[in-house]
């Protein structure tokens, strides 16, 4: 009964809200994100606000001298983190759309996200 | 699912975002600077009125203190730090950053 | 209950610092458990004991290591957020530990809330 | 008076408060996440044909880069770090934090 | 000449925009005022959206174990800072009127605060 | 032109600091002379030695230094902000100076231009 407990998968949610480059969040959010995938967990990623600019196409950080980080958003795939939710309204408000994300995402509405999160055991906001 | 938001309303879009995607019924907690959204005849009052229609709403006491705010708008529960681990006891927890 | 408490802010510069030692102490009196405390981001700056704020003020990493001492929570800090800002073994505070996300990803897993302080 | 905003006009007031300050002609620079604020087609698009009848207004081109914003709204000039320092030449700093 | 050119008076303004206690911003602004204060220049500070609610009556800070500092403003008078300006419609968002603020400020317009801002030699937003 | 400059975020966790350095740069590059950086708020926290970011990134203590080298710039910090984060004489990269808020008033006052990043 102990190795059924000790395997139990929980389902944990990782929310980005938080623009690329300016604050750190997001970046050491996905370095979060990629250790945690090594796990067996339910792993969900949802993008708010903000936050969906990190999956922004084109971005070219050199001239800033940070380093770029969109692109480790397409590896989160390779790692079994498949489920990545962008919220519509932040897309819309935007002016994005799907095409302009450098991942394959799916778009739900805000209520839709609010029953996910309802189901998490753990949410962590970044 | 218990929603706490610890930033002002003022500046920053955080308790806005919060209710957009809390269920009806989930409580929302502010913390901090948070607790500036509920203090009585700011213009976030009629605000606050339309989030209690759908979620309880309570603001942590020693931050309300700490900022000098003692009139708050009504239907607002206060709680204390126990209080703040009470909810924790009966739901998980989601903290708006 | 057991918690674990994630805080991502720097001491003093934020108040998640304070909120999350003011919840933790609440959460003892009520009975709990505290598993750990995972610090992340700049929550890496709480451990280090070359702190020396003011002598009227709080001093936040000595109070860390009182909180570890009495229940014997260790205050976790994450190593690659922590080489990042200059927090190393040799700065370490007692009751601090550096350590990898999958220490965090026990404690986000193994307890029965996770409660996250930040900014 | 040079103002600068380095803050998202989404989650944050800083830019709104910036221009209720700003006299008349006063150049206003965008850098770090203020940049989103001019990327075309996103909701603050009439904002800043507003702002830009009293404002001009200015874009830091590597902070755009690297978000990969790369249409603007019309009317923005675009500067790189030389084009910052020309700025800061004409005129003191008032920096939004 | 240069003698003349070395007391040169400056004109210099910090900027408190952001509310006490929830970061340090405000706090250590005011340290920085107060030392600033004993050097003979021409202070000026101006309180601009959550930055009034540092000036506002009745805060008592021990139960959340950070030191309050409302009161320290009252000393600015002592060290010949007298030029307190509050955004009018920063405090009218607030509901709050002078009366509940710890010190005696001038209320300006937006306006007015700006044609004060461009006069500077100095603004420090804290 | 003289101009002095005011940062007041710590490394990595925001870009002022970034920002800072690349202006800074490029005020030199068109010939201005930069006076001063001054560190204030968790700015103080740039002038850790003990800074250790992964290889592939910049390393944002080294990179002040450098700096301070190149162009004889001092990078001070307050000292009572410096005290509260942890940072003293020990830990101090070359090129930084811990002082009083009394030398950030004479930079301040006696550059063409003051130019503060932050948060």
């Amino acid at each position: 009964m102990d190795s059924v407990q000790d395997i139990k998968i929980k389902k944990i949610m990782h929310v980005l809200r938080h623009a690329p480059h300016g604050t750190i969040y997001t970046y050491e959010g996905l370095e979060m994100i990629l250790i945690m995938a090594t796990y067996d967990q339910d792993i969900s990623v949802v993008f708010i606000g903000d936050g969906v600019y990190s999956l922004k196409k084109g971005q070219e950080t050199s001239s800033i001298g940070i380093k770029g980080f969109a692109r480790t958003f397409s590896a989160l795939d390779g790692y079994d983190v498949e489920k990545l939710y962008v919220d519509q309204l932040s897309l819309e408000e935007r002016g994005l759309t799907k095409d302009d994300l450098v991942v394959d995402v799916e778009v739900l509405s805000s209520e839709n996200i609010g029953m996910l999160m309802k189901e998490q055991d753990v949410i962590i906001q970044h | 699912m218990l929603h706490t938001v610890n930033k002002s309303p003022f500046g920053n879009d955080t308790l806005e975002t919060c209710i957009r995607f809390a269920v009806p019924g989930d409580p929302i907690l502010l913390i901090e600077d948070g607790v500036y959204a509920v203090q009585a005849g700011n213009r976030f009052a009629s605000m606050i009125e339309t989030i209690l229609k759908k979620n309880p709403l309570y603001a942590l006491q020693p931050d309300l203190s700490a900022r000098g705010i003692s009139v708050i708008s009504s239907g607002v529960t206060t709680v204390d730090y126990e209080g703040f681990v009470e909810l924790v006891e009966q739901h998980q927890v989601n903290s708006w950053l | 209950m057991n918690i674990g408490i994630l805080l991502k802010e720097g001491p003093y510069n934020h108040q998640a610092s304070d909120t999350a030692y003011n919840f933790a102490e609440a959460a003892i009196r009520r009975g709990h458990t505290i598993d750990a405390i995972f610090l992340y981001n700049d929550g890496v700056l709480n451990v280090s004991k070359l702190m020396d704020p003011p002598q009227d003020d709080r001093n936040i990493s000595t109070r860390w290591t009182a909180f570890s001492e009495k229940y014997g929570v260790k205050i976790y800090a994450c190593v690659v957020a922590s080489k990042r800002r200059s927090i190393n073994e040799d700065v370490l505070i007692e009751g601090g530990v550096i350590t990898g996300l999958g220490t965090f990803t026990d404690i986000a897993t193994r307890n029965d809330r996770l409660v996250t302080f930040g900014d």
